[in-house]
């Protein structure tokens, strides 16, 4: 038997892997994905809500459908300026990106 | 008497008169000072022909100076045999050196302003005897401090003379510390300033706290009466004016402290032990005085110590318990050394110097100076019968009288006391009066009238006023019997008479003989003794210990505190707070790596961190 | 008449300043002008402070507070435009008016910038003004910081630096630790006021109002501290007394004056109101305020000896002297209390002549260096007897208003803690010292050849001294009519506050 | 152990799986693809919770457009000559990071005692598309300007020239 909390553990766990991601990559398109990851642990859990409680509206998966949304916009420009800064710097480390600061 | 207030407040009409009229009036106003204390004197007069027409008893009245709460601040006269005492002396004492005093300061640039103080001056201390209530007798007690501190520093362009009204004011205002304080225990313990309350309710008061108020009360006396160790300002307070000292000498400023002590004996009888406190201090003050009068060499001097030492006497009697002898001393005193004082100023004013050393034989020059000044240095040493002598023989019966393990040791000092005043009155009196002219001293002249009158006046009461002591058929019942009641009378000890005559006769036998016949030089005495001399030349260190004390003590002390306030306060607090946001802003911006993972795991961080709080720390606290 | 009693409190705002602001349009080039309308304006403000003071009721017990007026400001907030004096606040307008019509005669010939300097001193005194009549806190706490702005610009443009090598305060170091120390305070102030303002739900920021407000013990303990500490900062409380020696030195003659004479008592005054709103509060802190009042009085005293700065010695003597209303205020009873507003009131007029009076030095010698001045009675002989009064009444000499307010707050002090108010007079005893060593040095003694050439100062410096000197005389001698005015203020608030 | 609960932990395991090859794997072609595993997994979770055109749409534009997109990102970098660890020295603190948020969450979901017995259902599509179109039809449109706009701006900023 599926439950709301399996689904919500679920959405956790993967929420955790891509923020470690985020947290601990060095590669900036590795970062990105890693992004993808949390968001797709976003989505699992709207979905999931959206199964299990909204039996009305179902907004969860409009939500879903616009998180999928934005996250394509995202990757796209994301993308388009990592590529802009290999230009420039011809890195795409992020510990290489350090000049906002002090 | 419904006008005693009168008496101090002509004077300080005058003195605001001739304040705001300043040069405008004629005679630079020095007309209304006088006018102003020859009617307090008036007032006297007519308050003692009322009083003995009322008979006996007290009378006192008083008006709402102001309203604090619902504590009323009064201002009231009280008219009893002892204000009444000190009201004839002190207008009377004033009278006669303002008029004197007309001729001693002529020329002077500020003569209306000197006379405008003396009112104060006057006008205070009659407050302080008629005030009857202590709060006062406190603000009077200190414009009689104001008045010596103007008058002292009158010529306040000199340095010596500015130091010594300072000293004199920082001095007894010491002591004034210790007599507001005493006024305030009194007031939280009774709820009133009349003395009249304080007394009814003192018996009810535990004898611990009595004694520490009498003890502080007697702080305040200490300070004005010159008792050791606040006498130093005396010696100093020369720099005045000569009738100035005259002043302070006799009847106002130094009177004050112990007219205080017998105004509020009362209290004092209650704490025995504050009693024997008296009793030793004014010893020990007596003591000094007479031996620093000994060696000092300014005629001046000699004189201001003679007063510390007479002082002495006059707290010891009240220590002892009478207050008949100290005050019948104080009269005596206060006759016998306006006298010398103003005798001392017309040597000044006619000779222009004041070192004895450099004096001698100048009785050929002023005569009438000379005569007066040996009446009044007689009268001091206790030559029958002039006052000195009835007052000296008061203090010793009154200390004899006393009894118990203390006071007689105290008698066998004190006649060594008498021994010594009687020498140095003998030194002072021989070598400034007497022994060969010299050249330097040829234009020496006798005072003019108005100065030599009140001289005159002066030697006739430093040489009468001991016979007020006697009962007069039903004139008069005696001083003590006036003073404290039928009990008090004049009466007389024979043997002890006998020693206290063999002890200023021999005194002045002794001076004689070193002074004037040459006997033996004291310079070779001091030359033996010279540890001994160079102690009283140095006035026991006293004033030595006050300097190291201030300078190393009082001021270090401040610069201290000052430099705290610098470094640790503002330095350390005010701008080390700055300094501190300051600093950890330089440290922190070091967080701000630029990294952005590193902003990442702080917000992670901090997501866990208010998790964990609002599960674990606020149920708790809520 | 009855108009003007309506119309009275807001006109003594509005006089200052609508005359700052009107001064602004002057030409600079006509300072005789900005002089003379400035003299005015304070004249008038004077008058109005006079009228209040001697129009006020005092055996009026049933209505403290009288000229009242009531504007609705903000009504949403119950911020309301009320004003109305009782019989604390009536001295201190009256102090006010002396001391800024005083103040304008001393600074008739400041030489730089005269009409900007006029301005921002009228707008100053008016935020004053402003707290002294305000029986709104919003309004007090505006007026407040009204007062602080021109402050900063007085001191840093017109102010004078100290610099004695080893020890360097600029004007501006002074005009900015002020502010600091001041907004500090009031940021304080703020959070309490908004925390009663809430607390109370009476939505409204009137004293009255807020003082029938039913606070638990616990809050008002932990916020009367902020109001105490708050206020008492510009009351000069130690250990937050820097500010004001440091501030008093660098400022100019005429803003030291009101600095020291009447901002330093907005400080007392604030605690007193705040008392009125938190008794339990008061209550609970009134032994740390004494305690710490006796600090100020011992330390500025001791302090103020080692000092070499005219100026310096006259600004602790501040700290010194405001220890005495901070323990006045502490003893909640009728006589410390009124020792302690006749103490602000006294020590105003007090510390506006010793900073005239330094000034009418500063600006013949151009030093203040105690070790080098020597002898100046005989030059400026008026003015040295101006000092001996304003020091004698330091000093607590009975005849001058010192006395008086010093007395009550031992009194009403010894009641409560006597080892403390027989620390305060050993304070007065140490200021003595002081005071009598700054005469004898700088006034008496021989006057050496660098000083032969010092004038005495100007017959109008002198009126205005004369008229701080007259008010000294007139209190101390005859102090009555001020303390029924101030027992009228009292009674209530004790009533109120101590339950009595 | 029902299908549908087995199918669900077998999507989970490729969902994590997928997960933790992204974050952990040192070729970042192989990253890529265990993203692309990663997706599919998920759209296996959406299957088993009814939402079926929300999968589809996962496989095609996440599996689809997303992955492809990143590849060409990949190349376009010269991935190649990266050099050194894929991790910067911060990966331990993030690691303990993410396990204390992990805990955190964990215990939230533990401590908010979900609801039980719920049913599992899923709308019909056309359900979703009618509510799309009807109800979040002005989001809908601002979310098509947006991919316009981001359009729009890759292209601008990808372009070659310009101020570098």
């Amino acid at each position: 038997m599926i439950t709301l909390a399996h689904l919500q553990v679920l959405s956790a766990a993967l929420f955790c892997v891509g923020l470690y991601g985020v947290l601990a990559r060095r590669n900036a398109v590795l970062i990105l994905l890693a992004i993808e990851l949390m968001l797709n642990a976003v989505n699992i859990n709207l979905i999931g809500f959206a199964a299990f409680v909204d039996h009305e509206q179902f907004v969860g998966q409009v939500l879903a459908i616009f998180v999928i949304t934005v996250a394509a916009a995202e990757v796209g420009l994301a993308l388009a300026v990592l590529l802009r800064l290999y230009r420039s710097r011809a890195s795409v480390r992020v510990d290489d990106l350090n000049m906002l600061k002090w | 008497m419904e006008w005693a207030w009168l008496a101090p407040a002509l004077n300080f009409a005058a003195f605001g008169l001739i304040v705001l009229g300043g040069r405008r009036l004629p005679g630079q106003g020095a007309f209304l000072a006088i006018l102003a204390i020859a009617g307090a004197f008036g007032v006297f007069w007519y308050a003692l022909a009322d009083f003995l027409g009322r008979g006996t008893g007290t009378y006192a009245f008083s008006v709402t100076w102001f309203k604090a709460g619902n504590v009323d601040v009064p201002w009231g006269m009280v008219l009893d045999p002892l204000a009444l005492v000190m009201l004839g002396l002190v207008s009377f004492i004033a009278l006669v050196i303002q008029v004197y005093s007309l001729g001693y300061m002529a020329g002077e640039e500020r003569f209306g302003w000197y006379f405008a103080v003396h009112a104060l001056f006057a006008g205070a201390m009659l407050a302080v005897v008629l005030a009857d209530n202590l709060l006062l007798l406190y603000v009077a007690w200190e414009l009689v401090g104001l008045g010596s501190y103007l008058l002292i520093g009158f010529w306040y362009e000199r340095r010596s003379a500015a130091e010594a009204a300072k000293k004199a004011f920082v001095t007894t205002r010491l002591g004034d510390v210790g007599l507001l304080i005493g006024i305030l225990l009194l007031f939280k313990l009774t709820g009133t300033f009349q003395l009249s309350g304080v007394f009814a309710q003192a018996r009810e008061l535990s004898t611990g706290v009595l004694t520490a108020a009498t003890l502080l009360i007697f702080l305040g006396a200490m300070g004005k009466s010159a008792q050791f160790p606040l006498h130093v300002w005396l010696p100093d307070a020369m720099e005045g004016p000569t009738p100035v000292s005259a002043l302070i000498h006799a009847a106002t400023m130094v009177a004050a402290g112990v007219y205080l002590v017998a105004r509020a004996f009362p209290l004092f009888e209650l704490a025995p032990a504050t009693l024997v406190v008296v009793a030793l201090v004014g010893l020990v003050t007596a003591g000094i005085g007479a031996t620093l009068a000994l060696v000092m060499t300014d005629l001046k001097r000699v004189l201001a110590y003679s007063t510390v030492s007479n002082l002495g006497l006059m707290m010891l009697a009240l220590g002892a318990g009478s207050i008949a002898a100290a005050i019948f001393h104080l009269v005596a005193h206060a006759f016998s050394k306006a006298l010398l004082f103003l005798g001392a100023g017309s040597v000044m004013h006619g000779a222009e110097r004041t070192d004895v050393r450099e004096m001698g034989g100048l009785r050929l020059r002023m005569p009438l100076t000379a005569f007066s000044f040996a009446v009044g240095a007689l009268s001091l040493a206790g030559f029958p019968p002039l006052s000195g002598f009835f007052s000296k023989d008061e203090v010793l019966l009154a200390v004899l009288g006393k009894g118990g393990v203390v006071f007689p040791a105290i008698l066998v000092v004190l006649l060594g006391i008498v021994f010594l005043s009687a020498l140095y009155l003998a030194r002072a009196l021989l070598l400034t009066f007497w022994g060969e002219l010299k050249e330097e001293n040829r234009h020496a002249h006798e005072a003019a009238g108005v100065m030599a009158v009140p001289m005159a006046l002066l030697a006739v009461g430093a040489a009468a006023v001991g016979f007020l002591a006697l009962r007069v058929g039903s004139l008069s019942p005696g001083f003590g019997a006036f003073l404290e009641g039928e009990g008090h009378a004049f009466r007389i000890n024979p043997a002890l008479t006998l020693a206290s005559v063999a002890a200023a006769l021999g005194g002045f036998a002794l001076g004689y003989a070193v002074y004037q016949r040459h006997l033996f030089s004291p310079q070779r005495l001091a030359q033996r003794y010279s540890f001994l001399h160079r102690l009283l030349v140095n006035k026991y260190y006293v004033d030595h210990a006050y300097q190291w004390g201030i300078d190393r003590v009082v001021l270090a002390f401040s610069r201290g505190v000052a430099l705290f306030d610098r470094l640790v306060v503002n330095d350390g607090g005010v701008n080390g707070t700055a300094d501190t946001v300051r600093v950890s802003g330089l440290r922190l911006r070091y967080l701000q790596s630029g990294l952005v993972y590193n902003y990442a795991l702080g917000i992670v961080v901090g997501v866990v961190a208010v998790a964990l709080f609002w599960w674990l720390v606020i149920p708790r606290v809520l | 008449m009855e108009v003007l009693n309506d119309w009275v409190l807001f006109l003594l705002v509005a006089v200052p300043l609508g005359g700052g602001v009107g001064l602004m349009f002057f030409p600079s080039s006509r300072p005789e002008l900005t002089r003379w309308s400035a003299s005015i304006v304070a004249g008038l403000s004077l008058l109005l402070a006079l009228y209040v003071f001697l129009g006020y009721d005092w055996q009026d017990r049933e209505t403290p507070f009288q000229y009242v007026r009531q504007f609705p400001w903000l009504p949403v907030l119950g911020i309301t435009y009320a004003l109305g004096v009782d019989g604390i606040a009536v001295p201190m307008v009256l102090l006010t008016g002396i001391v800024f019509f005083a103040g304008v005669l001393v600074s008739w010939n400041i030489a730089s910038r005269p009409k900007d300097f006029f301005v921002l001193y009228c707008l100053l005194v008016a935020g004053v003004f402003g707290v002294f009549v305000s029986q709104d806190l919003f309004f007090l706490f505006f007026f407040y910081e009204l007062a602080v702005v021109p402050m900063y610009l007085l001191i840093g443009v017109w102010g004078s630096s100290t610099d004695f090598r080893t020890f360097v305060r600029t004007k501006e170091y002074g005009a900015m630790k002020l502010v600091l120390y001041l907004v500090a305070g009031s940021a304080l102030v703020w959070v309490a006021l908004l925390a009663v303002y809430v607390a109370s739900g009476k939505g409204s920021f009137l004293i009255p109002v807020l003082g029938q407000a039913d606070f638990g013990l616990g809050f008002q303990r932990f916020f009367f501290p902020l109001f105490m500490v708050g206020f008492g900062i510009l009351a000069g409380l130690w250990p937050f007394h820097t500010w004001s020696p440091d501030g008093h030195v660098a400022a100019p003659t005429g803003v030291s004056m009101v600095h020291a004479g009447v901002l330093m008592k907005l400080g007392a005054f604030g605690i007193i109101r705040a008392m009125e709103v938190l008794p339990d509060g008061a209550q609970t802190w009134m032994p740390v305020l004494i305690g710490l009042g006796t600090v100020n009085v011992l330390y500025g005293a001791i302090s103020a000896m080692a000092q070499r700065d005219l100026k310096y010695v006259v600004g602790y003597s501040s700290v010194s002297h405001m220890g005495y209303v901070l323990m006045g205020l502490g003893t909640l009873n009728a006589l410390g209390m009124g020792g302690a507003v006749l103490q602000m009131f006294s020590h105003g007029i007090m510390t506006a002549l010793f900073f005239a009076l330094v000034g009418f030095i500063y600006d013949r010698a151009h030093i203040r260096d105690i070790g080098v001045l020597e002898g100046l009675s005989k030059r400026m002989g008026v003015t040295g007897a101006f000092f001996v009064v304003a020091g004698l009444t330091s000093l607590g000499l009975p005849g001058l208003s010192g006395f008086v307010a010093e007395v009550l707050v031992f009194l009403g002090t010894f009641q409560a803690f006597p080892v403390l108010g027989a620390l305060a007079v050993v304070g007065a005893a140490i200021t003595a010292v002081y005071i009598l060593r700054l005469l004898a040095k700088v006034f008496h003694g021989p006057l050496p050849e660098r000083w032969a050439h010092l004038r005495e100062a100007t017959p109008l410096e002198l009126g205005a001294a004369g008229l701080l000197v007259s008010m000294l005389v007139l209190v101390g001698v005859y102090p009555a009519p001020f303390m029924r005015i101030i027992n009228s203020g009292i009674e209530p608030f004790l009533k109120l506050v101590a339950g009595a | 152990m029902t299908p549908s609960l087995f199918l669900f932990y077998a999507a989970s395991a490729l969902t994590l799986g997928g997960g933790m090859g992204v974050v952990a794997t040192r070729n970042v072609v192989y990253a890529a693809l265990s993203l692309l595993a990663s997706l599919m997994g998920v759209a296996g979770i959406y299957l088993v919770l009814f939402a079926e055109f929300l999968a589809l749409v996962q496989v095609l534009i996440y599996g689809g457009a997303i992955v492809i997109v990143v590849l060409f990102a990949l190349m376009l970098t010269r991935l190649r000559e990266l050099g050194g660890p894929m991790e910067h020295r911060q990966w331990p603190l993030a690691l303990v990071g993410a396990l204390g948020l992990f805990a955190v969450l964990a215990a939230a979901i533990a401590r908010t005692g979900v609801p039980q017995g719920l049913e599992r259902m899923g709308p019909p599509v056309a359900k979703v598309g009618a509510s799309l179109f009807s109800q979040w039809a002005v989001p809908f449109e601002a979310a098509s300007v947006l991919l316009l706009v981001a359009l729009i701006g890759a292209i601008v900023l990808a372009r070659p020239g310009g101020r570098d």
